[in-house]
């Protein structure tokens, strides 16, 4: 499903890629954690993948298609099948919770009555149903958190891209999000997320791509954070 | 919500006076452009007849001289009445009635355009049996050069403030979308289609637009009329006197609100189109 | 920094377009009261003498009237005279001369101010030895009347403009500073003092509010004086002659220019205090 | 040093205090861990101590004085002589990292000299000396939030009030900046962390606030961060 071929990616300004050649295959339905120590180039992988950017060099195929020839049609269909969770949230200050997750469906053209259907059950997944009529600057940090991966699985994408989900929730909630995660997973959906939850990771045992200083330095079917185990 | 509404009013306001500025100068112009028809339209050659020509060459002269719109024959007597009556004592002039009439015969003729006065007045001269031409030479001189100088300068002017305006209300509307910038990134990022992102600006930029123009062109127009009625009635010479037809008027207001339609959605499109570029190979 | 730089930029020439328009009015309104003034002075009441009057003793009643300003005498004689001069054809009233002179002796009254004119007119008309009286009553009061509804017209306008621009101004460094809110709240926390976070702001915005000010006092300056210097040369009666002294239009020039500065400080003052103000009890 | 005194604080607008009568004490040179779970309160806890919010109802109280009478140029001073991590890091974005470091000694009125020697310093406690010349977009987020903790240790606070500030970072580079912690904390500084990173809280075994629902739950000494031990 997804192909990265040799992918370098060098931010403009800086002396060193923040990846470095490197070449991997994920299949449709995996589940896939980025783990890695601080910038080690987990976001800019992600946010290749999402193409937010496009690679300085190598190639990045989804589904048999190069990214960097993705015609604006296109770009727009790869998007809609993504849900990413941004690791800064971005969440929209001006709109509630709910207003906030209906968006990504209203985006799309989805209708009023459906929106009012899937909403509150994304809030519910992450438990923030109560929470659906407050501002994100009324929320805490894990609070807004859960909302952005509200938003990221309430349109059912076909690939969940976070990026530190659980950065700034407490381990019992960050187990209920890996639940949830495991079990969208399950239903089909190829899931990648960057975290530092190592025990998540450890006692989860799924696929880990190790990256350090933009180098995949171990890739494992059922891979631990670290290398003691 | 609030914010945003805020920010509507200001740039519909400022596109307001951007505007209504705009459309005195264009105004001013239109008049000043009326002026110089007044006066191409109000030069009058007096031609003199020697005591004892005759009439009838002369006129045949006028009449084959191309150029000219109209002209009158007025006869010494005529001449005199007109004289006493422009002069408001009629009596006083009796006693100068019959052989003691100072004045010659003479014929008024116009032309169908100021400039070409000056050549039509030395042909004139050359008729036999014109004693002397008259027109006025400095004034018509002078009204043109400065009507001329005016019209230029206001023209120049609103060209200017027209282009000001545009630069103003763009990037005003560019302010509001910056403020907006993190909406429109959170939009891209969901997949939503460039025309659904735009959509909502160019509604906002056209209104605001539309509104603004609005605003501008009713204040200006009451003004306007209100200025030109008071002039109307008022002591200006009718050379002086501004345009007041309808007529000649609507298309201006229609443009000034038509532009500031216009500039609101052409304005919000470019400014949306910095932030809906994606990322190239190098960033 | 770049994108501040824009901002001011921005907001610099928005200052100048509001003050430069608040100052087109204040110099429309300066004109218009020169025209009153003008006509005040100009306005002439002609007092025609009984063939046999007694001319001593109108002219001790004149003395004798107060709020007179001028007086001159003019003769019969000296009446032809200057009559023939107006209408340019000196000989043709050689006849009228002497015994045929169907002129009056009279004096011209000028008063302290226009609006005594009709009293005044009245007052005379009882003097002993006066036939009549004429003022152009008409013109009189249509000139009045048209000036002072222009100039408070203009008066209102100017004054209008110059909240609006106020407003506008106060509007845009607000802007600009909502731009900058984030940044204000981490020098907040970090423990900058009040006038730490202010003093920048209050530089930028008076920095922009003179250089905005600037531009628009040189560049109404020059096309001032520009316009005026070929309008004083041209064709406009003397009453219609705009002001040119220096001396009248520096203040105004300088009242702008500080207008700006002052603007600038008030309105970053005004802006930056929202986002100082700590939170109550209640938040 | 610190003093809650039955301190409610009920956000405008919402039903259930984030805070309901807390009452506790710090000293001063104190090493405390707030932990509980997303949405107990911790965040509000630190933002009342920093004076960002007065409570509802209650006093807090440092070194005897009360926060709601402080007047401004006392709230200078308070803010002064706290170092404080930001949950968001609210660096500025058109500062590069030396610059948003420098920035919390410049509007102190430290001396250049100063800040050219105090900034390098704190830059290399964190790890992030060669990332200097960067902007905060530049940066992966463990690396925004370590400039975040640089930018509250420069200036030697006497307390620092810490919010997730391991978050978004890898457990070794946790490990590290939890070290300079205790370290600045062992030079008599005052430290309150607000943490998720249960594996720290309880290999560190210092004092823990545990929070739930807006009240204390548990005050221990030598705490662990759940109930299981
Ligand atoms: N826009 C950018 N411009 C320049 N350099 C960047 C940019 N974004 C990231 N980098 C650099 O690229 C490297 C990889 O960053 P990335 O965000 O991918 O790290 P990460 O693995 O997500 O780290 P973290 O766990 O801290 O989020 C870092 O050194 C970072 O400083
Ligand atoms: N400005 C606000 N307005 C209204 N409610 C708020 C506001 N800030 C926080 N809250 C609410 O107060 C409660 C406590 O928030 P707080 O930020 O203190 O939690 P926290 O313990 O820091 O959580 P986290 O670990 O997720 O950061 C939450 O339910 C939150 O939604
Ligand atoms: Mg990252
Ligand atoms: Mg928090």
């Amino acid at each position: 499903m997804i192909e990265f071929v040799e992918v370098t990616k060098q931010y403009p300004g800086s002396k060193v890629p923040a990846l470095n050649n490197v070449s991997l295959q994920i299949q449709r339905g995996e589940f896939v954690f980025l783990v890695g120590s601080s910038g080690a180039g987990k976001s800019t992988m992600l946010r290749l993948l999402f193409r937010e950017y496009l690679p300085s060099s190598g190639n990045i195929l989804f589904l048999g298609r190069d990214s960097a020839k993705m015609r604006p049609r296109e770009l727009l269909k790869h998007r809609r099948r993504i849900g990413m969770v941004f690791q800064d949230f971005r969440l929209l200050k001006q709109k509630t919770v709910f207003e906030n997750v209906a968006f990504a469906l209203e985006v799309v053209g989805r209708s009023p009555q459906e929106i009012r259907l899937e909403v509150p059950i994304a809030l519910a997944e992450v438990g923030l149903l109560d929470r659906a009529k407050a501002f994100p600057g009324e929320l805490s940090g894990g609070e807004q958190q859960r909302v952005g991966i509200a938003r990221a699985i309430v349109r059912k994408p076909t690939i969940i891209l976070a990026d530190e989900p659980t950065g700034n929730v407490d381990p019992e909630n960050a187990w209920q999000l890996m639940e949830l995660f495991t079990q969208i997973n399950r239903t089909g959906t190829t899931v990648i997320i960057a975290t530092h939850a190592s025990d998540v990771v450890d006692r989860l045992r799924k696929r880990v791509i190790a990256l350090e200083k933009g180098r995949i330095v171990r890739d494992e079917k059922r891979g631990v954070y670290g290398y003691e185990s | 919500m609030r914010r945003n509404f805020w920010l509507a009013m200001v740039t519909a306001s400022m596109i307001a006076v951007s505007i209504a500025i705009f459309g005195v100068f264009l105004l001013l112009s239109v008049n000043v452009g009326q002026v110089m028809q007044n006066i191409a339209g109000n030069v009058e050659i007096a031609v003199f007849l020697e005591d004892r020509a005759d009439t009838n060459s002369v006129l045949s002269a006028i009449k084959g001289l191309s150029g000219v719109a109209e002209y009158t024959f007025v006869s010494r007597e005529q001449g005199l009445l007109d004289f006493g009556q422009t002069l408001g004592e009629k009596d006083l002039f009796l006693v100068l009635a019959g052989e003691n009439n100072p004045l010659p015969n003479m014929f008024r003729v116009r032309t169908l355009d100021a400039t070409l006065v000056p050549a039509m007045a030395d042909a004139l001269r050359k008729v036999r049996g014109v004693e002397a031409v008259d027109y006025g030479e400095d004034l018509v001189a002078q009204l043109l050069n400065m009507t001329r100088w005016l019209n230029s300068m206001f023209l120049a002017i609103s060209l200017f403030l027209g282009l000001g305006a545009m630069l103003l209300i763009v990037t005003i509307i560019r302010l509001s979308v910056m403020a907006r910038q993190e909406e429109i990134g959170v939009m891209k990022y969901l997949g939503a289609s460039n025309w659904y992102i735009r959509l909502p600006f160019i509604l906002e930029g056209a209104t605001m637009g539309l509104l603004g123009s609005l605003i501008a062109t009713l204040s200006l127009g009451a003004v306007y009329f209100r200025l030109t009625s008071n002039l109307q009635n008022g002591v200006l010479p009718f050379l002086f006197r501004p345009v007041t037809e309808v007529a000649a008027l609507w298309p201006i207001f229609a443009f000034l609100l038509l532009l500031g339609f216009f500039l609101g959605i052409i304005g919000s499109l470019l400014s949306v189109r910095k932030y809906l570029r994606e990322v190239r190979r190098t960033a």
